[in-house]
């Protein structure tokens, strides 16, 4: 199995505070790795970093074994690296109809074209079916209540038809029938092909999901491994009950 | 209805206009109905001082002239509309005043920057335009037939009295050197450049040259500068309120040249030594066009009515004010020798001979450029004295200047 | 065409065709005089909407542009006699592409700072251009101003050339809001002005995209600022980029509606006259400025989306109330949980 | 080279007074994130206070600026909750317009009743100056600077010191994060606002004994004033200060030489720091993520 993301000695730190701190780790092609640690351990900085929000201090990253030198969101975007955000960062004065027309890429040409072309209303109307939310087509996305605004943001992530998704703690703050429903995109998602890196700070979502975990404590790597072995390492009890 | 109610509102607007437009054209014309006189002054804004003081020159004449029966009998109108300080206002302004309320004559603005523009909107409709204040350069440079700056001599005139009586001293008891220095000002930087090619060609040396801009300037570092050079003269093209700052700063800076002339601020007799200080004043001179003492036609009644009407001592009296009352002198003298209110022959009578006003008598060149001189000026004794030409002088002048005390 | 668009089209041509109407049907000089400045900062706040309402940048330093335009069309007529009045009304197309292109490489310098300091650094980018134009004054006169050839037309319709020419300038600016607005391209913008970041992380080309909108916006100001200096014949450096126009623009724009196609038109066809014809009829008051402050915030708290979005709202809300009320009760299975 | 550390000494004397002025605008913004435009006015204001003072009660400046100081708190405090509070949204760029709003508000208030003549509060010692190694300098100069430099320190003891001052500088690094502790944002805003303000008329107090002006002085000031929040970085007081005598230096040295591009010099700095360091010299960069 060849590595899809690579991380090598990414540190990054603010002021004085290190937040990343030499991590290291790399995601399979197709796989679902989850990333776990307490809050404040540097997950959603380090996604920052990755995906070229927040310049690392040092270390590099590769994507397909090749070095990103300037990783920036538009780029990995269309190079087929998509993510999501901790608080469903979604356009909340455009109608869902148009937050996925959005995302959908378009070369210079389009730019003109109308908002909607029809090539595009059946991709959008597909991936609206798919995420039940239809009846809400042409809805602002403002109106959606939070557990919806997080399928309509995984749902956009997917229009660019990604090859690797990194997810910011999907189910934070959604009630647990939602849990549910977010599961089971995520494990379709993985099961047409796509690599998925998943943020989670609960042990047993990722236990339900992912066949690697790694777990991030005060910016450095501490364990990584299969989900049952990780839960029995010592290290990772102790950032978890030793604070 | 969304699109509908939009239109509606558009028709609306229009037809609030058109209402407007219609009850604006009952304009009578009987024979004894008022002489409507229309003016754009900036009474709010950047030049709203100036505009209101010139305000109170036009109001002054309103009342005078109206006591004395008016103009051909009927009596004087004033509509006066404020500008805000702004061109596209002005312009609107007097494009209101002539096609919608068919006033009789229009009379200029303050600031040669609402001038210009409002110039050639009364010279498109044929209006005689007299203008109180700041004739540029440029504006003179359009040759309207109908512009006509008010004044006894044309703006860059300023400098050239000093020139005159620096240049009739004689040579040993000139300056050697000179220092410029000006206001970043439509008329102050080429008035200044008239001098500096007067004393070049004259031999005198220049030490220092500069230009400075109209906002927050600290005048102490460009003293220190002046002063480095060491000038026997300073020629300053001030305008008001830097010309205080500058005499603080010289004195700060103990810098005290043989030769201080200010273009304007040191002429003001009322704010000049409050600002400065009156042990400051001594030995600086200055130009002005008129003063209250004056012996013109017309300028005792002048004075004596103004500080009837808003108090105050003469020596409180603007320029500003002096030269919009001298619009309505003169503009009353042509209309009463023409027998009508006709601007066409209003512009032909004043380009064809001199006129009598409280500035003395002026006359114009084919741009309105005023053909006349200004008057030196001289803080002697804690008061300000004509020095030059020795016609008009009331005390000799003081050479060099004093030391600061 | 849908629905939607027919009756937008409707809307735009009734429009124009009264604006296209008022300078025959008002022939006094003063009322096209008026309009012809309604119309300019018409256009003026829809090129400003592009990239303040749209994308969300509070560009503060749009008038300059105005004045660059201008300074160029006066300096290209300074010493042209015209031999037709019309000349250069044309000669504004190539100094409006002229314009466009030259903010490119502004636009790539400012677009890499956003929101307040993005307004800073818009504002000082302002205060350089007046300080350029009062200095070079072997090119721009200086304080001494800019005059240009006067424009050859009869004394009766003299204002009306300028008028039909800002209709012009109006009409493309608001097509080019249109197409905008309806096309992919605007919906990016949306997205910036929403969450730029996310945008970016959706593959959307944000730099390009705002640099794009930004030099339409400074293309269009110069534009109206030839017109203007062509209509004004004599420019000042302060009068040319003045930032209260600048405010005054914006005002317009968040009292019509910011980010709506008609909002900005709408605004300043209300305030443009209002504010000559209250300077004209209430003349001399000194409450003028804190008036206009009051007007100021008196929208930004009673009416921050501006009259458009208000009135469209609380017109759909009727419309839905009404149809609600003529079908009778019905289930509220329109939400879906 | 006489006249150019003439100029780099004037300089600093009147940054001191730019940094008084700069740096209520950087913590105004470091703890609401509000621009506030009427900084400059409320400088003017400041002036126009100290000038009545002077001249009706003849109360001299240096001695005016403390009951100043306190009206104009009380003042931006007041401001702070009728129209600062109430915006919700989008409130950096509608900040911008609102104070905008208030500035021209002000403006024109002051404009009916000082007039728009020039003003200078002329103080007895206005002309004096020494002499220092053959510099003449300005006594008027050197005290508002000494002046600024005082309420500069009390301010830096205040904010290092007491309770408000560590609420202050909390709501300044991280304003959630200082939700959390138990800091009640909205007064410490409006504390924060009033103390802005009152820097502000402070430094006008001293600031009208240097320089003329009038209700619309401000325009020039503001840009001055947010060209030295640029260069120190956006929310940094410290950064406002050395900026400002930075700014300072160069502007009065470049005044000495070419007058006409002074201020040019100011914004020129805003432009090379925009090219090399967007986020200014102390600042963070301001469009980090989440």
């Amino acid at each position: 199995m060849t590595a899809m993301l690579e991380v090598r000695g990414v540190t990054k730190s603010f002021g004085g505070v290190v937040a990343v701190d030499h991590c290291t780790f790399s995601v399979a092609a197709g796989s679902l790795t989850g990333l776990i640690g307490p809050n404040g351990s540097g997950k959603t900085t380090l996604f920052n970093v990755i995906t070229g929000y927040l310049p690392s201090d040092s270390g590099e990253i590769r994507l397909d074994g090749r070095l990103i030198r300037k990783p920036d969101p538009t780029w990995l975007y269309r190079q087929g690296v998509a993510r999501t955000f901790q608080n469903a960062r979604i356009f909340p004065e455009l109608t869902l109809r148009e937050n996925l027309a959005l995302a959908i890429p378009a070369g210079w040409r389009m730019l003109l074209n109308i908002a909607i072309s029809r090539a595009d209303r059946e991709r959008i109307d597909e991936a609206l079916e798919i995420f039940g939310l239809s009846p809400l087509a042409d809805h602002r996305a403002g109106e959606l209540s939070y557990g919806q605004s997080r399928l309509l943001e995984f749902a956009t992530t997917l229009m660019g038809r990604p090859r690797l998704v990194l997810l910011d703690e999907p189910t934070a703050g959604v009630n647990p029938i939602m849990i549910e429903i977010l599961e089971n995109h995520i494990r379709r998602l993985h099961e047409t092909g796509v690599t998925v890196l998943l943020v989670e700070h609960r042990l047993e979502i990722l236990m339900r999901l992912c066949e690697t975990v790694i777990v991030l404590d005060q910016g450095a790597l501490i364990a990584e491994g299969p989900p049952e072995r990780v839960r029995r390492d010592p290290k990772v009890l102790d950032a978890y009950l030793g604070a | 209805m969304r699109s509908h109610r939009f239109a509606w509102a558009i028709i609306g607007i229009l037809a609030v206009a058109g209402s407007a437009c219609s009850s604006s054209s009952t304009s009578t014309t009987g024979s004894k109905s008022p002489v409507v006189v229309g003016i754009s002054l900036s009474l709010t804004g950047d030049f709203s001082d100036s505009g209101k003081t010139e305000q109170q020159g036009y109001q002054l004449w309103q009342s005078v002239q109206n006591a004395k029966g008016g103009m051909l009998g009927r009596q004087i109108q004033l509509k006066i509309v404020d500008d805000a300080s702004s061109p596209d206002t002005a312009v609107s302004n007097y494009q209101n005043l002539i096609t919608r309320d068919k006033v009789d004559l229009v009379f200029g603005p303050f600031s040669t920057l609402l001038t210009a523009p409002s110039a050639l909107v009364a010279a498109r409709y044929g209006y005689a335009f007299p203008d109180p204040a700041d004739g540029a350069p440029k504006t003179l440079n359009e040759h309207l037939q109908n512009f006509f700056l008010m004044q006894p001599a044309g703006p860059l005139d300023t400098g050239l009295t000093w020139t005159r009586y620096i240049l009739s001293l004689p040579a040993d008891q000139r300056p050697k050197s000179v220092a410029y220095i000006s206001l970043d000002d439509p008329f102050l930087v080429p008035a200044v450049a008239l001098d500096r090619t007067a004393f070049t060609a004259a031999g005198i040396k220049n030490v220092y040259d500069n230009i400075y801009p109209t906002e927050n300037v600290q005048m102490t570092p460009l003293v220190a500068a002046i002063a480095a050079a060491q000038p026997d003269m300073v020629v300053a093209g001030t305008m008001e309120a830097d010309s205080f700052d500058m005499v603080k700063a010289m004195v700060t800076e103990k810098f005290n040249p043989k030769y201080l002339f200010f273009m304007n601020g040191a002429s003001d007799s009322a704010n000049f030594p409050t600002n400065v200080g009156k042990q400051n004043i001594e030995g600086i001179f200055s130009a002005l066009g008129w003063y209250p003492e004056e012996k013109t036609p017309g300028n005792a009644e002048f004075v004596a009515e103004y500080i009837k009407k808003y108090g105050g001592d003469a020596s409180q009296i603007s320029a500003d004010t002096a030269e919009a009352y001298t619009i309505g002198q003169v503009i009353t003298e042509v209309v009463e020798k023409v027998g009508a209110i006709d601007n066409a022959k209003i512009i032909q009578q004043l380009h064809s001979s001199y006129w009598p006003s409280i500035q003395g008598s002026l006359a114009w060149d084919a741009d309105g450029k005023p053909v006349g001189t200004l008057l030196l000026v001289e803080w002697i004794g804690g008061k300000l004295e004509v020095v030059y030409p020795a016609t008009d002088a009331t005390h000799a002048p003081v050479v060099p200047k004093p030391n600061w005390p | 065409m849908s629905r939607a668009t027919k009756a937008g089209a409707i809307r735009a041509i009734l429009v124009f065709a009264l604006l296209l109407a008022l300078p025959f049907v008002f022939t006094d000089h003063w009322i096209v005089n008026i309009a012809f400045f309604g119309l300019m900062f018409a256009v003026l706040a829809v090129a400003w909407n592009l990239i303040g309402g749209y994308a969300g940048y509070i560009w503060l330093g749009s008038i300059a542009f105005f004045g660059l335009g201008a300074y160029a069309l006066a300096i290209t007529f300074q010493h042209v006699p015209l031999t037709s009045g019309y000349l250069p009304f044309f000669a504004l197309i190539p100094i409006g592409i002229a314009i466009g292109i030259v903010s490119i490489p502004l636009a790539l310098l400012l677009l890499r700072v956003r929101a307040a300091t993005f307004a800073v650094v818009s504002l000082a980018v302002l205060f350089v251009a007046e300080i350029f134009a009062f200095n070079l004054d072997g090119l721009t006169g200086g304080p001494q101003g800019l005059g240009m050839a006067l424009p050859p037309f009869v004394v009766t319709t003299f204002e009306r050339p300028f008028y039909l020419a800002m209709l012009v300038l109006l009409a493309a600016v608001m097509f080019c809001s249109w197409y905008l607005a309806k096309s992919k391209f605007g919906l990016m913008l949306f997205a910036i002005k929403g969450d730029e970041d996310r945008a970016r992380g959706l593959g959307v080309r944000t730099t390009t995209v705002k640099v794009i909108a930004f030099a339409l916006c400074c293309g269009f100001t110069g534009m109206a600022g030839g017109l203007w200096a062509y209509y004004i014949t004599w420019i000042y450096p302060q009068f040319a980029m003045d930032p209260n126009t600048m405010f005054a623009i914006i005002l317009m724009t968040y009292l019509g509606g910011k980010g709506t196609l008609w909002g900005p038109v709408l605004g300043a066809f209300l305030l443009a006259p209002a504010k000559e014809y209250f300077a004209y009829t209430l003349g001399g008051s000194a409450f003028y400025l804190i008036a206009y402050a009051a007007l100021f915030l008196l929208v930004m708290f009673f009416l921050p989306r501006g009259v458009v979005p208000t009135v469209a709202d609380f017109l759909a809300r009727h419309r839905r109330r009404a149809a609600v009320l003529a079908s009778g009760p019905r289930p509220a299975g329109e939400q879906v949980a | 080279m006489h006249l150019l550390i003439y100029g780099c000494i004037l300089g600093i004397l009147l940054g001191g007074v730019y940094g008084l002025m700069a740096s209520g605008l950087a913590l105004v913004w470091g703890i609401m994130r509000v621009l506030n435009i009427a900084q400059a006015v409320c400088v003017i204001l400041g002036s126009y206070l100290a000038f009545t003072a002077f001249t009706v009660l003849h109360v001299d400046p240096m001695l005016a600026v403390l009951p100043i100081s306190v009206v104009m708190f009380v003042f931006g405090v007041g401001i702070y909750y009728a129209f600062l509070r109430p915006i919700r949204r989008d409130r950096e760029s509608l900040s911008i317009l609102v104070t905008y709003a208030i500035a021209i508000g002000i403006e024109g208030a002051l404009g009916l009743i000082y007039t728009t003549s020039l003003q200078h509060t002329g103080t007895s010692y206005a002309t004096q100056s020494f002499e220092v190694g053959g510099f003449q300098i300005p006594t008027v100069e050197l005290y508002a600077f000494l002046i600024s430099v005082a309420i500069l320190g009390l301010l830096a003891l205040m904010l290092q010191r007491t309770r408000l001052g560590r609420a202050l500088r909390a709501a300044t690094q991280n304003p959630t994060a200082a939700r959390l502790l138990g800091v009640d944002i909205d007064r410490v805003s409006a504390v924060g606002f009033g103390i802005g303000i009152s820097t502000a008329a402070a430094a006008g107090a001293v600031y009208g004994m240097i320089y003329s002006f009038n209700p619309n002085s401000h325009y020039d000031l503001i840009g001055i004033l947010l060209a030295i929040v640029v260069l120190g970085g956006f929310g940094s007081m410290r950064g406002a200060i050395v900026a400002a005598l930075i700014l300072g230096v160069i502007a009065s040295v470049v005044f000495i030489y070419w007058p006409l591009w002074a201020n040019l010099s100011f914004f020129g700095v805003v432009v090379v720091v925009l090219l090399f360091r967007p986020q200014g010299l102390w600042g963070v960069p301001n469009w980090a993520t989440q």
